[in-house]
């Protein structure tokens, strides 16, 4: 896995989260509200996951990597989403905080951080799963706003609505791609 | 990006002369606001009322010179996009007879309400309306501060300027009038620094006067009235200070001083280059006439009335001059420059002296979202504008804010009627409904003493037989009703003992009340039986729900007794003629004594409650 | 070292997470309680001509059944399909084009009785919904314009046919000149500054 | 239309000519420095800008003429062959017309486009581009710097961003940043691309952040990875921060104060 491939997944999956928001009368009124929900909701859980790692490989090392990493992000994105629909539940469904977006996210998010090649020291993983939440929450505050702004486009009719964003959401990889290739 | 930088500098009239345009072949006055008085065909005389303002917001018309009133009907206006109003065509015949004016010889004894409706009679017109709004002159509360207005607001304007050079003097009268009717703690006079011909011709004046000048050296907008008032106004004063224009002024000075109407003013036609002129024109005189005596023709160039930024095209030449067509502006024609997509440039938002965003107020208002469009403020636009004139796109930023205003008008003058016609409908259905209790009461009361006439007769224990009630089973069951309420009668001084004051009159009070249940509980036998025997009723429920709103609403116990007995009656009537039709006549007699009994009960014991 | 640091992270984003949470469900639910009813609302939305052309027998009824659910938001034509709009932001809910069976949308109107015509048998006086037709028994009636909503209901029960419906005339001819915000602005107390 | 007698902006065409003018010297001085082969370049990219542009407006059913009078196609072929000197012109002419396709035309021409048509064609290109280490091109630089002042003295540069831009870079001097000023890309993408009101925030502070990030961004991936060819780093944040510029509106633009 390198960055040049990973940024531009977080883009994908900030557009999936996107296309999944509930299209009711208020979802407009909390886009941002639950793209923020989202990201700090991602950001727990890589942080979760990543501790959790740590401490397994401490306890018990020489276990297989890939399998431990996506049961514990599982695991965690589960609890997660436990302890939401214990507290929360209607305002974490209103926003969007469903139980099989945590887990992918979780997963499609938090497993390739274990792969990229800056994951060499525990400090350098804790910075790149701040960063990848960080950005996972700047792109699904992008594709929160896009809508409203690309209502302003002169965009052809068959284009209109969610072919625009996807439009948005390649040029945006693209950009990605463009970065992370420097990264690795 | 500075405005003054950018905005033509103001143009002093200076020594230029002061035109007077010759008496035009017709005169078009508009009657906003004002019911005319005078027909088709009349003479009328220079001076002469020919409209009288029959609003708040309208002012009196008088006639600008001796002539014939030709037409009264719809005209185009001078306005944006020309909206035909009523007006009226006069054709001067050139004799210019006028009628003698009488001079207002006490006016320093006016009153400030007195005042403003001399205004208004003369035809005096301020920003809104007449010169003194007559909501504010009516309150009578003391003016801290009065601003005349005399900043040349928009690039091209010399008309203020021009006014104060030549009639410097009868202004200074005027504003010694008015500071004299109208007692402002402060009366100042607003002058813009680049008038300098008005500003030597008043400074003189300024000295052993009871007015101050101030010179504005803010840009543009500076000369609106809101921020006149923020500029000039101390914080103490900015509750209740009055901003009036010049022009206004000066016509109330002769209006008042001289007894004379307001028929002129001075308009600049200007052909927004370096030369302009001034004169004096007849309120009503075609812009083409103007033109020519400007040495223009107004084929070969389109017409802009109104400033700089502010002024809106005007399709037609014949188009008569009212009391605020300060300018002219005459260009040559052009192909029109088109409207090209916002590029987000934010020139717009820079600018705005009301610190709006006018490209999301275009966005709403070009997609008539007025919501939106109030959200973003649209109420707070002065429409000044300078975001059309800096739009690099050439949207009509001015033109879609002031339709958007004006439908925003609309908007709220339709709320007004509905809820006015929301407040009438249910005033219409509370009367109906107090008149339908009134009713009832009435008839309640009536048939209460013919029962009470009734029950006297048949004091004598053996209960004779109705001469109404045909059937005997129905004799029996009203016996038999009859006789129960005669037993609750009884009972009734066990069931609240020594609660009444006055044992007496409870006895009294309670004899009667046993006529009267007695008669109502047989009345309503009666009736429920006519009824029953009927074939069905369809509109049963809505009789019984009409019965419902009959509530003893009633202050008078007896009342409220006989009408819950009655409702219940009928209540009961309703639900058994609704039941199927093809009842027996035993059936229907059980029913109906078996109701009879259930009201006499009921009344019985409403009453006991009502004694407690 | 780096694993309290990632707790400490780990419990601000927990933190922010439920403040969050909390806003959003301050947002989701608002104070309903200072609102007034639900059909008070829609009827201030209703264009209160009393007409009865959605079937009730009048704004507020109609406003009543929406409330309850019980009627569709596309049945009153003099509200027009910005009524519609309204509607359905207020209630959550579609758009609706015009029923078909709705009576078509007609410009605004004012009855109008034909003074010569009228025999004074007041019974447009007991249809009108907004009591805007004077008159008294066997005495000419006339329409206060200003009143009349144009809902058409005087038509019917004219015995003799004299009222005709005529375009209300008051579009917004009535530019008025800086129409007068600011002059009552100005002179109100402590508005301005 | 009622629109003011008084015009006290230029409009589009002319905005985009004296653009176009002030990127005038630095035209000669990279005619002078690579010769008549930039003088094809510069040729070609033209070319393909236009028939590009023609093809959009002729597929939106607009005008054609007055689509392209307005002279934003000619600005972004120019700016492409100035920010792709060595580049072969097949290339460059693909990805002019390219960008000025897919990110202008496609979301609705001028004023529509979410991303500059410039830092999308340069990006474009960045894959083919023949690696190597950046030189200094000081007197680019200078020209470039000249015409955007100038573009300022006219009041033409909505100088915001790339104020924010060069601020960071200015403080970032310590870190070794400098080398940054002697590139032409920076300054034309500063002064041509981030001043450009459809791909940026329209509110003053919201432009000044977005410079900010632009140079926090791009100067922590010149100086933290091995790669340093700042001109596409430069126009891959730009990409990704124009795609915040609605963000950033939303949390900046507000109705203003209540008078």
């Amino acid at each position: 896995m390198n960055f040049g491939l990973y940024l531009p997944l977080l883009a994908g999956l900030a557009f999936c989260n996107h296309c999944r928001r509930p299209a009711d009368g208020q979802a407009d009124a909390l886009a941002l509200p639950a793209a923020i929900a989202m990201g700090l909701a991602t950001a727990i859980m890589l942080l979760l996951g990543g501790g959790l790692l740590t401490l397994a490989d401490s306890a018990r090392p020489g276990l297989p990597l890939p399998l431990v990493a996506s049961v514990l992000q599982a695991a965690s994105a589960l609890l997660l989403a436990g302890t939401l629909q214990r507290l929360a539940a209607g305002t974490a469904a209103a926003l969007g905080l469903h139980w099989p977006l945590l887990l992918l996210n979780s997963l499609l998010a938090g497993l390739p951080l274990y792969f990229l090649p800056s994951a060499s020291s525990a400090a350098a993983s804790l910075c790149a799963a701040l960063l990848s939440a960080a950005l996972f929450t700047l792109l699904l505050a992008q594709f929160a706003t896009l809508p409203h702004r690309l209502q302003r486009c002169a965009l052809p009719a068959r284009l209109q609505g969610r072919p625009a964003l996807l439009l948005c959401a390649l040029i945006i990889a693209l950009a990605l791609h463009g970065l992370g290739a420097r990264l690795s | 990006m500075s405005r003054p930088s950018i905005l033509p500098a103001h143009t002093d009239p200076g020594s230029q002369p002061l035109l007077t345009t010759p008496l035009p072949a017709q005169l078009r006055l508009w009657l906003q606001g004002a019911s005319c008085c005078v027909e088709v065909g009349q003479r009328v005389l220079k001076h002469q009322l020919l409209a009288e303002a029959d609003s708040e917001f309208g002012v009196a018309v008088h006639a600008p010179t001796s002539g014939h009133i030709r037409a009264i009907g719809p005209l185009p206006q001078a306005l944006p996009d020309a909206p035909l109003l009523d007006g009226l065509q006069l054709q001067p015949d050139g004799l210019d007879e006028a009628l003698s004016l009488p001079a207002e010889s006490n006016w320093p004894a006016l009153s400030a309400l007195a005042l403003a409706m001399r205004l208004q009679d003369m035809g005096v017109m301020g920003q809104h309306g007449p010169l003194l709004p007559l909501a504010w002159a009516a309150k009578a509360s003391p003016l801290a501060l009065l601003i005349i207005n005399a900043v040349e607001n928009e690039p091209f304007l010399q008309a203020d300027s021009m006014l104060l050079c030549e009639q410097a003097a009868a202004v200074a009268e005027a504003m010694a009038m008015l500071g004299r009717i109208l007692q402002p703690a402060r009366l100042v006079l607003a002058i813009q620094q680049e008038q300098g011909a008005a500003i030597n011709a008043l400074r003189s004046l300024a000295a052993d006067q009871c007015w101050q000048l101030e010179v504005i050296q803010a840009p543009y907008p500076a000369g609106d009235e809101a921020q006149l008032l923020r500029a000039l106004a101390r914080p103490e004063e900015s509750g209740n200070s009055l901003c009036l224009p010049v022009a206004g002024v000066h016509a109330a000075g002769r209006a008042i001083l001289h007894g004379e109407p307001c028929i002129s003013r001075i308009v600049t036609v200007s052909t927004a280059l370096k030369q302009s002129h001034n004169m004096r024109a007849l309120l009503g005189s075609p812009v083409a006439d103007l033109l020519t005596c400007a040495g223009l023709s107004s084929q070969q160039h389109a017409l802009v009335h109104g400033g700089g930024l502010r002024g809106f095209a005007l399709p037609d030449a014949t188009i008569g001059i009212h009391q605020h067509s300060h300018c002219l502006l005459v260009r040559p024609r052009q192909p029109a420059l088109t409207a090209q997509p916002c590029i987000r440039c934010g020139d717009c938002a820079s600018i705005c002296p009301s610190q709006l965003q006018p490209q999301e107020l275009y966005w709403h208002c070009s997609r008539q979202e007025l919501a939106q469009a109030q959200h973003w403020r649209l109420a707070d636009c002065s429409q000044c504008g300078l975001c059309s004139a800096v739009c690099p796109s050439q949207l009509p930023l001015l033109d879609s804010f002031r339709l958007a205003s004006q439908q925003l008008l609309l908007a709220e003058q339709q709320q007004c009627a509905a809820d006015a016609a929301r407040q009438r409908h249910r005033f219409r259905q509370f009367r109906l409904e107090r008149d339908k209790q009134e009713k009832a009461q009435r008839l309640a009361e009536r048939a209460a003493q013919q029962a009470a006439k009734l029950a006297q007769q048949a004091a004598e224990p053996t209960s004779h037989a109705e001469p109404t009630a045909t059937a005997a089973d129905k004799q029996a069951a009203i016996a038999a009703a009859m006789a129960r309420a005669a037993e609750r009668q009884q009972q009734r001084p066990a069931v609240a003992p020594s609660v009444n004051s006055s044992e007496r009159e409870a006895a009294i009070a309670a004899n009667r009340q046993a006529a009267i249940e007695a008669a109502m509980a047989r009345a309503a036998a009666r009736k429920a039986a006519q009824e029953a025997a009927k074939a069905a009723a369809a509109d049963a429920p809505a009789m019984a729900k009409d019965e419902d709103q009959n509530k003893p609403g009633l202050n008078q116990q007896q009342q409220a007794l006989i009408q819950a007995a009655m409702h219940r009656a009928n209540a009961q009537k309703a639900a058994a003629s609704s039941s199927p039709a093809s009842l027996d006549q035993d059936k229907k007699a059980l029913i109906a004594a078996a109701m009879a009994r259930a009201a006499a009960r009921k009344a019985a014991g409403d009453e006991t409650e009502q004694d407690k | 070292m780096t694993l309290v640091l990632r707790l400490l992270l780990l419990l601000l984003a927990i933190w922010l997470l439920g403040k969050v949470l909390r806003s959003s469900a301050q947002k989701l639910r608002p104070a309903t309680s200072t609102l007034p009813p639900l059909a008070e609302r829609i009827d201030a939305i209703l264009p209160q001509t009393q007409c009865g052309q959605c079937g009730h027998a009048g704004c507020l009824p109609y406003a009543q059944a929406l409330a309850r659910g019980e009627d569709s938001i596309n049945r009153c034509p003099p509200g027009g399909e910005d009524g519609i709009r309204k509607l359905a932001a207020l209630l959550h809910t579609d758009y609706l084009p015009f029923a078909a069976d709705a009576p078509p949308q007609k410009p605004k109107a004012v009855a109008l009785i034909d003074e010569a015509t009228c025999i004074g048998c007041t019974l447009c006086i007991q249809a009108c919904p907004v009591d805007a037709i004077l008159g008294s028994a066997k005495q000419m009636h006339t329409v206060l314009a200003d009143e009349c909503t144009g809902c058409e209901l005087c038509l019917a029960p004219c015995p003799v046919d004299c009222i005709s419906m005529r375009p209300a005339t008051s579009q917004p001819a009535d530019w008025r000149w800086g129409y007068p915000v600011i002059a009552i602005k100005a002179v109100k107390p402590g508005s301005s500054s | 239309m009622n629109t003011p007698v008084i015009r006290l902006a230029p409009t589009l065409a002319s905005r985009n000519r004296q653009q176009l003018l002030a990127l005038l010297p630095a035209i000669a001085i990279q005619l002078w420095q690579w010769g008549p082969p930039a003088l094809l370049a510069l040729a070609s990219a033209s070319a393909s800008a236009l028939l590009a542009d023609s093809l959009g407006l002729a597929w939106r059913r607009q005008a054609i003429w007055p689509g392209l009078r307005q002279g934003e196609a000619l600005l972004t072929a120019v700016l492409l062959s100035l920010l792709l000197p060595d580049a072969a012109v097949p290339l460059l002419c693909l990805c002019t017309g390219g960008a000025i396709l897919l990110l202008r035309q496609l979301f609705g021409g001028s004023g529509s486009s979410l991303f500059h048509p410039v830092a999308g064609g340069l990006l474009l290109a960045a894959p083919w581009l023949p690696a190597g280490l950046p030189h200094a091109d000081i007197p680019l630089s200078l020209a470039l710097l000249a015409g955007g002042l100038w573009l300022l003295w006219r009041g033409l540069l909505r100088w915001q961003a790339p104020l924010g831009l060069l601020l960071v870079v200015l403080i970032a001097l310590p870190v070794g940043s400098g080398w940054l000023l002697g590139q032409s890309a920076l300054w034309l993408l500063a002064g041509w691309v981030m001043s450009d009101g459809s791909a940026t925030p329209i509110t003053p502070r919201g432009r000044l952040v977005y410079g900010q990030a632009a140079g926090m961004l791009c100067i922590s991936f010149v100086t933290l990875t091995t790669q340093p060819d700042a001109g596409v780093t430069l126009a891959a944040c730009l990409l990704l921060l124009s795609a915040s510029a609605p963000l950033l509106d939303r949390l900046t633009l507000s109705p203003g104060p209540r008078t």
